[in-house]
Protein backbone atom coordinates (compact mmCIF):
# COMPACT_ATOMS: atom_id res chain seq x y z
CA UNK A 1 0.00 0.00 0.00
CA UNK A 2 0.99 3.13 -0.62
CA UNK A 3 0.36 5.42 2.50
CA UNK A 4 0.10 9.07 3.12
CA UNK A 5 -0.06 11.69 5.91
CA UNK A 6 -1.58 15.08 5.87
CA UNK A 7 -1.16 18.23 7.97
CA UNK A 8 -0.72 17.33 11.48
CA UNK A 9 -1.14 13.71 11.58
CA UNK A 10 2.50 13.99 8.82
CA UNK A 11 4.11 16.39 11.91
CA UNK A 12 3.53 14.17 14.28
CA UNK A 13 4.09 11.01 12.63
CA UNK A 14 7.78 13.01 11.03
CA UNK A 15 6.36 10.99 7.19
CA UNK A 16 4.36 12.36 4.05
CA UNK A 17 4.41 9.16 2.62
CA UNK A 18 5.73 5.41 3.05
CA UNK A 19 5.13 2.23 1.59
CA UNK A 20 3.85 -0.85 3.48
CA UNK A 21 2.70 -4.31 2.32
CA UNK A 22 -0.40 -5.50 3.50
CA UNK A 23 0.33 -7.07 6.78
CA UNK A 24 -1.76 -10.69 7.57
CA UNK A 25 -4.63 -9.61 9.94
CA UNK A 26 -4.70 -6.05 8.61
CA UNK A 27 -8.26 -6.25 6.35
CA UNK A 28 -9.44 -3.16 7.19
CA UNK A 29 -8.75 0.48 7.81
CA UNK A 30 -8.83 0.32 11.53
CA UNK A 31 -6.58 -3.08 11.51
CA UNK A 32 -4.17 -0.72 9.81
CA UNK A 33 -4.38 2.20 12.42
CA UNK A 34 -4.20 -0.53 14.85
CA UNK A 35 -1.00 -1.40 13.07
CA UNK A 36 0.50 2.09 12.61
CA UNK A 37 -0.10 2.92 16.68
CA UNK A 38 1.83 0.09 17.64
CA UNK A 39 5.01 1.61 16.11
CA UNK A 40 4.39 3.96 19.04
CA UNK A 41 6.23 7.49 19.06
CA UNK A 42 4.65 10.08 16.60
CA UNK A 43 2.73 7.14 15.23
CA UNK A 44 0.97 6.79 18.53
CA UNK A 45 0.69 10.08 19.06
CA UNK A 46 -0.64 10.75 15.90
CA UNK A 47 -3.53 8.17 15.86
CA UNK A 48 -4.32 8.68 19.59
CA UNK A 49 -7.77 9.99 19.03
CA UNK A 50 -9.23 8.31 15.86
CA UNK A 51 -12.02 10.08 16.53
CA UNK A 52 -10.39 13.01 14.77
CA UNK A 53 -8.33 11.42 12.10
CA UNK A 54 -10.24 10.95 8.72
CA UNK A 55 -9.05 8.42 5.79
CA UNK A 56 -9.41 8.24 2.40
CA UNK A 57 -8.90 4.77 0.02
CA UNK A 58 -7.98 5.92 -3.31
CA UNK A 59 -8.99 9.41 -3.15
CA UNK A 60 -12.43 8.53 -1.32
CA UNK A 61 -13.87 9.60 1.71
CA UNK A 62 -14.21 6.27 3.66
CA UNK A 63 -15.04 5.05 7.49
CA UNK A 64 -12.71 2.89 9.62
CA UNK A 65 -14.42 -0.80 8.91
CA UNK A 66 -13.53 0.15 4.92
CA UNK A 67 -11.99 -3.15 3.48
CA UNK A 68 -7.97 -2.62 2.42
CA UNK A 69 -6.18 -3.91 -0.75
CA UNK A 70 -2.22 -4.33 -1.18
CA UNK A 71 -2.58 -1.90 -4.27
CA UNK A 72 -4.01 0.93 -2.24
CA UNK A 73 -3.06 4.30 -1.61
CA UNK A 74 -4.52 5.04 1.79
CA UNK A 75 -4.35 8.92 3.36
CA UNK A 76 -4.84 9.92 6.79
CA UNK A 77 -5.42 13.40 7.41
CA UNK A 78 -7.41 15.50 10.07
CA UNK A 79 -11.38 16.82 9.52
CA UNK A 80 -11.24 19.01 6.57
CA UNK A 81 -10.96 22.81 7.25
CA UNK A 82 -10.54 24.53 3.67
CA UNK A 83 -12.62 26.95 1.63
CA UNK B 1 -14.64 23.09 -14.61
CA UNK B 2 -12.52 22.95 -11.77
CA UNK B 3 -9.11 24.29 -11.44
CA UNK B 4 -6.75 23.64 -8.29
CA UNK B 5 -4.06 26.40 -8.21
CA UNK B 6 -1.06 28.08 -5.78
CA UNK B 7 -1.40 31.19 -7.83
CA UNK B 8 -4.07 34.03 -7.43
CA UNK B 9 -7.00 34.66 -9.61
CA UNK B 10 -9.00 37.57 -11.18
CA UNK B 11 -12.14 37.30 -10.15
CA UNK B 12 -13.21 39.87 -13.27
CA UNK B 13 -10.99 38.10 -15.46
CA UNK B 14 -13.04 34.76 -14.77
CA UNK B 15 -16.24 36.24 -14.56
CA UNK B 16 -16.01 37.63 -18.57
CA UNK B 17 -14.64 34.16 -19.23
CA UNK B 18 -17.70 32.45 -17.77
CA UNK B 19 -20.01 34.17 -19.67
CA UNK B 20 -18.32 35.00 -23.04
CA UNK B 21 -20.54 34.50 -26.02
CA UNK B 22 -23.40 33.60 -23.72
CA UNK B 23 -26.53 34.47 -24.58
CA UNK B 24 -29.14 31.78 -22.77
CA UNK B 25 -27.91 32.33 -19.18
CA UNK B 26 -30.73 34.11 -17.05
CA UNK B 27 -28.10 34.80 -14.06
CA UNK B 28 -24.88 34.04 -12.87
CA UNK B 29 -24.26 33.70 -8.75
CA UNK B 30 -20.89 33.79 -7.13
CA UNK B 31 -18.71 33.42 -4.25
CA UNK B 32 -15.50 34.61 -3.60
CA UNK B 33 -13.88 33.12 -0.18
CA UNK B 34 -10.97 35.87 1.41
CA UNK B 35 -8.51 35.17 4.13
CA UNK B 36 -9.52 37.47 7.28
CA UNK B 37 -7.50 38.97 9.64
CA UNK B 38 -8.91 37.67 12.37
CA UNK B 39 -9.98 34.23 13.37
CA UNK B 40 -11.60 32.14 16.47
CA UNK B 41 -8.75 30.83 18.70
CA UNK B 42 -9.98 28.73 22.25
CA UNK B 43 -13.18 30.95 22.02
CA UNK B 44 -11.83 34.52 21.26
CA UNK B 45 -10.86 36.38 18.45
CA UNK B 46 -7.37 36.56 17.57
CA UNK B 47 -5.15 38.63 14.84
CA UNK B 48 -4.34 36.38 11.92
CA UNK B 49 -1.00 37.42 10.12
CA UNK B 50 -1.00 34.62 7.18
CA UNK B 51 -2.21 31.43 7.07
CA UNK B 52 -1.40 28.17 4.77
CA UNK B 53 -3.59 25.42 2.64
CA UNK B 54 -2.37 22.18 2.34
CA UNK B 55 -3.97 20.41 0.21
CA UNK B 56 -4.00 16.23 -0.98
CA UNK B 57 -3.03 16.57 -4.88
CA UNK B 58 -5.05 14.34 -7.04
CA UNK B 59 -8.11 13.85 -4.28
CA UNK B 60 -8.36 17.58 -4.24
CA UNK B 61 -9.38 17.95 -8.23
CA UNK B 62 -11.19 14.36 -7.68
CA UNK B 63 -13.44 15.28 -4.79
CA UNK B 64 -14.11 18.99 -6.62
CA UNK B 65 -15.14 17.19 -9.83
CA UNK B 66 -17.55 14.92 -8.18
CA UNK B 67 -18.87 17.54 -6.56
CA UNK B 68 -19.51 19.71 -9.44
CA UNK B 69 -21.02 16.45 -10.78
CA UNK B 70 -23.71 16.43 -8.01
CA UNK B 71 -24.51 20.05 -8.14
CA UNK B 72 -25.10 19.60 -12.38
CA UNK B 73 -27.31 16.69 -11.46
CA UNK B 74 -29.17 18.05 -8.71
CA UNK B 75 -30.02 21.50 -10.76
CA UNK B 76 -30.37 22.47 -14.06
CA UNK B 77 -27.30 24.47 -14.51
CA UNK B 78 -26.03 25.94 -18.05
CA UNK B 79 -21.96 25.97 -16.13
CA UNK B 80 -20.32 25.66 -13.21
CA UNK B 81 -16.98 26.94 -12.25
CA UNK B 82 -14.47 26.43 -9.21
CA UNK B 83 -11.35 27.35 -8.48
CA UNK B 84 -9.17 26.73 -5.32
CA UNK B 85 -6.36 28.13 -4.30
CA UNK B 86 -3.33 26.56 -2.03
CA UNK B 87 -0.01 27.73 0.00
CA UNK B 88 0.52 30.93 1.92
CA UNK B 89 -1.78 33.58 1.75
CA UNK B 90 -2.54 37.06 3.51
CA UNK B 91 -5.35 38.85 4.95
CA UNK B 92 -7.00 39.80 1.94
CA UNK B 93 -6.40 37.29 -0.22
CA UNK B 94 -8.91 35.15 -2.22
CA UNK B 95 -8.47 31.62 -1.34
CA UNK B 96 -11.50 30.01 -3.52
CA UNK B 97 -13.96 31.10 -5.51
CA UNK B 98 -17.12 29.12 -7.56
CA UNK B 99 -19.51 30.46 -10.27
CA UNK B 100 -22.65 29.05 -11.74
CA UNK B 101 -24.78 30.68 -14.07
CA UNK B 102 -28.55 29.32 -14.53
CA UNK B 103 -31.78 30.04 -16.59
CA UNK B 104 -33.27 30.42 -13.05
CA UNK B 105 -31.86 32.33 -9.84
CA UNK B 106 -33.18 30.07 -7.31
CA UNK B 107 -30.55 27.41 -8.63
CA UNK B 108 -27.69 29.46 -9.08
CA UNK B 109 -28.01 30.61 -5.80
CA UNK B 110 -28.63 26.97 -4.35
CA UNK B 111 -26.42 25.99 -6.36
CA UNK B 112 -23.49 27.84 -5.44
CA UNK B 113 -24.19 27.24 -1.83
CA UNK B 114 -24.16 23.76 -2.18
CA UNK B 115 -20.79 23.90 -4.10
CA UNK B 116 -19.34 26.17 -1.30
CA UNK B 117 -20.94 23.94 1.45
CA UNK B 118 -20.25 20.85 0.33
CA UNK B 119 -16.46 21.51 -0.63
CA UNK B 120 -15.71 23.12 3.32
CA UNK B 121 -16.15 19.27 4.42
CA UNK B 122 -15.38 17.21 1.40
CA UNK B 123 -12.19 18.89 -0.37
CA UNK B 124 -8.88 17.53 1.11
CA UNK B 125 -7.43 21.03 2.44
CA UNK B 126 -6.11 21.45 5.38
CA UNK B 127 -5.76 25.44 7.58
CA UNK B 128 -2.61 26.39 9.26
CA UNK B 129 -3.07 29.84 10.52
CA UNK B 130 -0.04 32.16 11.98
CA UNK B 131 -0.48 34.50 14.47
CA UNK B 132 2.01 36.55 16.08
CA UNK B 133 2.91 33.94 18.39
CA UNK B 134 2.77 30.83 16.83
CA UNK B 135 1.27 28.39 13.99
CA UNK B 136 -1.45 26.21 14.34
CA UNK B 137 -3.86 24.06 12.74
CA UNK B 138 -7.15 25.40 12.15
CA UNK B 139 -10.13 22.53 13.68
CA UNK B 140 -13.25 21.54 12.01
CA UNK B 141 -15.52 24.05 12.12
CA UNK B 142 -19.03 22.54 13.49
CA UNK B 143 -21.03 24.96 11.74
CA UNK B 144 -19.42 23.34 8.50
CA UNK B 145 -20.57 19.75 9.39
CA UNK B 146 -24.29 21.60 9.90
CA UNK B 147 -24.13 23.45 6.92
CA UNK B 148 -22.80 20.38 4.91
CA UNK B 149 -26.09 18.25 6.37
CA UNK B 150 -28.09 20.97 4.69
CA UNK B 151 -28.09 18.83 1.36
CA UNK B 152 -28.21 15.47 2.80
CA UNK B 153 -31.22 13.49 0.75
CA UNK B 154 -34.03 12.66 2.53
CA UNK C 1 -24.12 51.37 -1.90
CA UNK C 2 -27.07 51.78 -4.35
CA UNK C 3 -26.77 52.54 -8.17
CA UNK C 4 -29.76 52.94 -10.75
CA UNK C 5 -27.79 53.44 -14.13
CA UNK C 6 -28.51 53.24 -17.58
CA UNK C 7 -24.74 52.03 -18.58
CA UNK C 8 -23.21 49.20 -18.37
CA UNK C 9 -21.09 47.93 -15.06
CA UNK C 10 -17.96 46.42 -15.32
CA UNK C 11 -18.53 43.36 -12.40
CA UNK C 12 -14.77 42.86 -12.01
CA UNK C 13 -14.14 46.40 -11.35
CA UNK C 14 -17.08 47.03 -8.94
CA UNK C 15 -15.55 43.29 -7.02
CA UNK C 16 -12.47 45.13 -6.74
CA UNK C 17 -13.52 47.96 -5.74
CA UNK C 18 -15.91 46.52 -3.27
CA UNK C 19 -13.25 44.75 -1.26
CA UNK C 20 -10.90 47.11 -2.03
CA UNK C 21 -8.87 47.60 1.20
CA UNK C 22 -10.58 45.48 3.49
CA UNK C 23 -8.94 42.24 5.59
CA UNK C 24 -12.20 41.27 7.69
CA UNK C 25 -14.56 40.13 5.02
CA UNK C 26 -14.82 36.16 5.10
CA UNK C 27 -16.24 35.89 1.84
CA UNK C 28 -18.51 38.16 -1.11
CA UNK C 29 -21.44 36.41 -2.48
CA UNK C 30 -22.11 38.21 -5.96
CA UNK C 31 -25.45 37.73 -8.38
CA UNK C 32 -25.05 39.22 -11.60
CA UNK C 33 -28.54 39.12 -13.78
CA UNK C 34 -28.91 38.99 -17.53
CA UNK C 35 -31.10 39.01 -20.34
CA UNK C 36 -31.63 35.75 -21.83
CA UNK C 37 -32.38 35.29 -25.56
CA UNK C 38 -35.54 33.53 -24.97
CA UNK C 39 -38.39 33.88 -22.14
CA UNK C 40 -41.80 32.23 -21.78
CA UNK C 41 -44.51 33.85 -23.60
CA UNK C 42 -48.13 32.51 -23.36
CA UNK C 43 -46.63 29.19 -22.22
CA UNK C 44 -44.08 29.05 -24.85
CA UNK C 45 -40.13 29.82 -24.75
CA UNK C 46 -40.07 32.39 -27.64
CA UNK C 47 -37.02 34.13 -28.90
CA UNK C 48 -36.30 37.21 -27.47
CA UNK C 49 -34.53 40.09 -29.55
CA UNK C 50 -34.15 42.95 -26.95
CA UNK C 51 -35.65 44.15 -23.90
CA UNK C 52 -36.11 47.76 -22.37
CA UNK C 53 -36.54 48.24 -18.57
CA UNK C 54 -38.75 51.54 -17.62
CA UNK C 55 -38.17 52.77 -14.20
CA UNK C 56 -39.86 55.28 -12.12
CA UNK C 57 -36.85 57.51 -10.93
CA UNK C 58 -36.87 58.42 -7.27
CA UNK C 59 -38.88 55.79 -6.08
CA UNK C 60 -36.19 53.76 -7.48
CA UNK C 61 -33.71 54.79 -5.45
CA UNK C 62 -35.62 54.92 -1.98
CA UNK C 63 -37.15 51.25 -2.83
CA UNK C 64 -33.59 49.84 -3.36
CA UNK C 65 -32.25 51.69 -0.20
CA UNK C 66 -34.75 50.95 1.70
CA UNK C 67 -34.34 46.96 0.73
CA UNK C 68 -30.33 47.59 1.07
CA UNK C 69 -30.86 48.98 4.98
CA UNK C 70 -33.63 45.67 5.75
CA UNK C 71 -30.63 43.43 4.64
CA UNK C 72 -28.29 45.34 6.81
CA UNK C 73 -30.60 44.92 9.81
CA UNK C 74 -31.34 41.68 9.20
CA UNK C 75 -28.26 39.98 9.30
CA UNK C 76 -24.47 41.25 10.29
CA UNK C 77 -22.72 42.58 6.65
CA UNK C 78 -20.12 44.40 6.10
CA UNK C 79 -20.96 45.81 2.87
CA UNK C 80 -23.91 45.88 0.13
CA UNK C 81 -23.88 46.66 -3.24
CA UNK C 82 -26.84 47.02 -5.58
CA UNK C 83 -26.46 48.11 -9.64
CA UNK C 84 -29.65 48.24 -11.65
CA UNK C 85 -29.60 49.64 -14.81
CA UNK C 86 -32.52 50.68 -16.54
CA UNK C 87 -33.00 51.63 -20.75
CA UNK C 88 -32.74 49.05 -23.54
CA UNK C 89 -31.01 45.88 -23.82
CA UNK C 90 -29.63 43.13 -25.92
CA UNK C 91 -29.65 39.37 -24.97
CA UNK C 92 -26.22 38.60 -22.97
CA UNK C 93 -26.14 42.29 -21.68
CA UNK C 94 -25.66 42.59 -17.71
CA UNK C 95 -29.03 44.34 -16.10
CA UNK C 96 -28.28 43.87 -12.21
CA UNK C 97 -25.86 43.33 -9.91
CA UNK C 98 -25.93 42.18 -6.21
CA UNK C 99 -22.85 41.93 -3.73
CA UNK C 100 -23.18 41.01 0.19
CA UNK C 101 -19.46 40.86 2.10
CA UNK C 102 -20.14 39.42 5.12
CA UNK C 103 -17.50 37.55 7.67
CA UNK C 104 -19.85 34.24 7.27
CA UNK C 105 -20.79 32.67 4.08
CA UNK C 106 -24.15 31.78 5.09
CA UNK C 107 -25.30 35.16 5.64
CA UNK C 108 -23.64 37.05 2.28
CA UNK C 109 -25.45 33.93 0.66
CA UNK C 110 -28.51 34.77 2.28
CA UNK C 111 -28.30 38.16 2.41
CA UNK C 112 -27.55 38.56 -1.81
CA UNK C 113 -30.53 36.48 -2.62
CA UNK C 114 -32.78 38.37 -0.15
CA UNK C 115 -31.59 41.12 -1.77
CA UNK C 116 -32.55 39.96 -5.18
CA UNK C 117 -35.82 38.66 -4.31
CA UNK C 118 -37.49 41.98 -2.93
CA UNK C 119 -35.94 44.24 -5.62
CA UNK C 120 -37.90 41.69 -8.15
CA UNK C 121 -41.10 42.25 -6.50
CA UNK C 122 -40.69 45.98 -4.80
CA UNK C 123 -38.12 48.71 -7.28
CA UNK C 124 -40.35 49.49 -9.88
CA UNK C 125 -39.08 48.08 -12.67
CA UNK C 126 -40.94 47.39 -16.25
CA UNK C 127 -39.82 44.79 -18.72
CA UNK C 128 -40.80 44.91 -21.94
CA UNK C 129 -39.37 42.37 -24.60
CA UNK C 130 -39.37 42.59 -27.83
CA UNK C 131 -40.01 39.29 -30.22
CA UNK C 132 -39.12 39.14 -34.11
CA UNK C 133 -43.34 40.34 -34.80
CA UNK C 134 -43.56 42.62 -31.38
CA UNK C 135 -42.90 44.17 -27.99
CA UNK C 136 -45.12 43.25 -24.91
CA UNK C 137 -44.93 44.24 -21.48
CA UNK C 138 -43.84 41.09 -19.50
CA UNK C 139 -46.59 39.83 -17.04
CA UNK C 140 -45.17 39.08 -13.37
CA UNK C 141 -43.98 36.34 -12.46
CA UNK C 142 -46.05 34.20 -9.86
CA UNK C 143 -42.60 32.12 -8.74
CA UNK C 144 -41.35 35.89 -7.93
CA UNK C 145 -43.92 36.70 -5.64
CA UNK C 146 -43.31 33.41 -3.98
CA UNK C 147 -39.35 34.16 -3.52
CA UNK C 148 -40.33 37.23 -2.11
CA UNK C 149 -42.67 35.55 0.75
CA UNK C 150 -40.13 33.43 2.07
CA UNK C 151 -38.62 36.51 3.62
CA UNK C 152 -42.01 37.67 5.33
CA UNK C 153 -41.18 38.13 8.80
CA UNK C 154 -43.66 35.16 11.27
CA UNK D 1 -51.75 66.00 -6.57
CA UNK D 2 -49.03 64.86 -9.03
CA UNK D 3 -50.11 61.75 -10.84
CA UNK D 4 -47.63 59.08 -12.61
CA UNK D 5 -48.20 56.28 -15.05
CA UNK D 6 -46.31 53.82 -15.78
CA UNK D 7 -45.84 50.75 -18.48
CA UNK D 8 -48.91 49.40 -20.03
CA UNK D 9 -50.71 52.43 -17.79
CA UNK D 10 -49.01 55.00 -19.26
CA UNK D 11 -49.27 53.82 -23.02
CA UNK D 12 -53.46 52.91 -22.45
CA UNK D 13 -54.28 56.50 -20.84
CA UNK D 14 -51.52 57.76 -23.23
CA UNK D 15 -50.22 60.22 -19.97
CA UNK D 16 -47.09 60.10 -18.41
CA UNK D 17 -47.83 63.06 -16.17
CA UNK D 18 -50.68 65.13 -14.71
CA UNK D 19 -51.31 67.62 -12.02
CA UNK D 20 -54.93 66.70 -10.62
CA UNK D 21 -56.48 68.51 -7.45
CA UNK D 22 -58.12 66.45 -5.05
CA UNK D 23 -61.64 66.67 -5.77
CA UNK D 24 -64.49 66.64 -3.34
CA UNK D 25 -65.91 62.74 -2.36
CA UNK D 26 -62.22 61.35 -3.21
CA UNK D 27 -60.84 60.62 0.05
CA UNK D 28 -59.05 57.32 -0.84
CA UNK D 29 -56.65 55.77 -3.81
CA UNK D 30 -59.72 53.49 -4.32
CA UNK D 31 -61.76 56.73 -5.06
CA UNK D 32 -59.20 58.38 -7.43
CA UNK D 33 -59.06 55.33 -9.65
CA UNK D 34 -63.22 55.57 -9.69
CA UNK D 35 -62.82 59.22 -10.62
CA UNK D 36 -59.85 58.57 -13.41
CA UNK D 37 -62.33 55.24 -14.74
CA UNK D 38 -64.92 57.83 -15.27
CA UNK D 39 -63.52 59.93 -17.61
CA UNK D 40 -63.90 56.98 -20.34
CA UNK D 41 -61.54 55.78 -23.28
CA UNK D 42 -57.96 54.59 -22.33
CA UNK D 43 -58.83 55.77 -18.58
CA UNK D 44 -61.07 53.21 -18.55
CA UNK D 45 -59.34 50.58 -20.07
CA UNK D 46 -56.12 51.21 -18.22
CA UNK D 47 -58.14 50.80 -15.00
CA UNK D 48 -60.59 47.96 -15.80
CA UNK D 49 -59.12 45.72 -14.04
CA UNK D 50 -57.79 46.89 -10.80
CA UNK D 51 -56.41 44.22 -9.71
CA UNK D 52 -52.98 44.21 -12.06
CA UNK D 53 -52.76 47.67 -11.06
CA UNK D 54 -50.41 49.10 -8.50
CA UNK D 55 -50.48 52.11 -6.54
CA UNK D 56 -47.52 53.93 -4.72
CA UNK D 57 -48.00 57.78 -3.12
CA UNK D 58 -45.34 58.93 -2.48
CA UNK D 59 -42.86 56.49 -3.75
CA UNK D 60 -44.17 54.26 -1.01
CA UNK D 61 -46.17 51.00 -2.18
CA UNK D 62 -49.80 51.50 -0.92
CA UNK D 63 -52.99 49.40 -1.38
CA UNK D 64 -56.37 50.71 -2.68
CA UNK D 65 -57.81 51.78 0.93
CA UNK D 66 -54.86 54.30 1.30
CA UNK D 67 -55.92 58.28 2.19
CA UNK D 68 -54.48 61.01 -0.03
CA UNK D 69 -53.46 64.43 0.23
CA UNK D 70 -53.48 67.54 -2.27
CA UNK D 71 -49.83 67.49 -1.80
CA UNK D 72 -49.18 63.90 -2.67
CA UNK D 73 -47.41 62.37 -5.84
CA UNK D 74 -49.64 59.53 -6.85
CA UNK D 75 -48.06 56.32 -9.58
CA UNK D 76 -50.10 53.88 -10.99
CA UNK D 77 -48.54 50.88 -12.64
CA UNK D 78 -48.58 47.16 -13.62
CA UNK D 79 -46.80 44.79 -11.07
CA UNK D 80 -43.40 44.98 -11.07
CA UNK D 81 -41.06 42.86 -13.64
CA UNK D 82 -37.41 44.20 -12.52
CA UNK D 83 -34.28 42.65 -12.54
Amino acid sequence: MNLLYFAWLKEKTGVAKEDLPLADGVATVADLIEQLTARGGGFAEAFADSSIVRVAVNQEHVGLDAKLNDSDEVAFFPPITGG
Amino acid sequence: MIRVQEQDFDVGEEYRRFCAGRTDVGGVCMFVGLVRDFAPIDGADVSISAMTLEHYPGMTEKQLADIEAEAQSRWQLDDTLIIHRYGRMEPGDQIVMVAVASTHRDAAFEAARFLMDWLKTKAPFWKKEETKDAAQWVDARESDDTAAKRWEKK
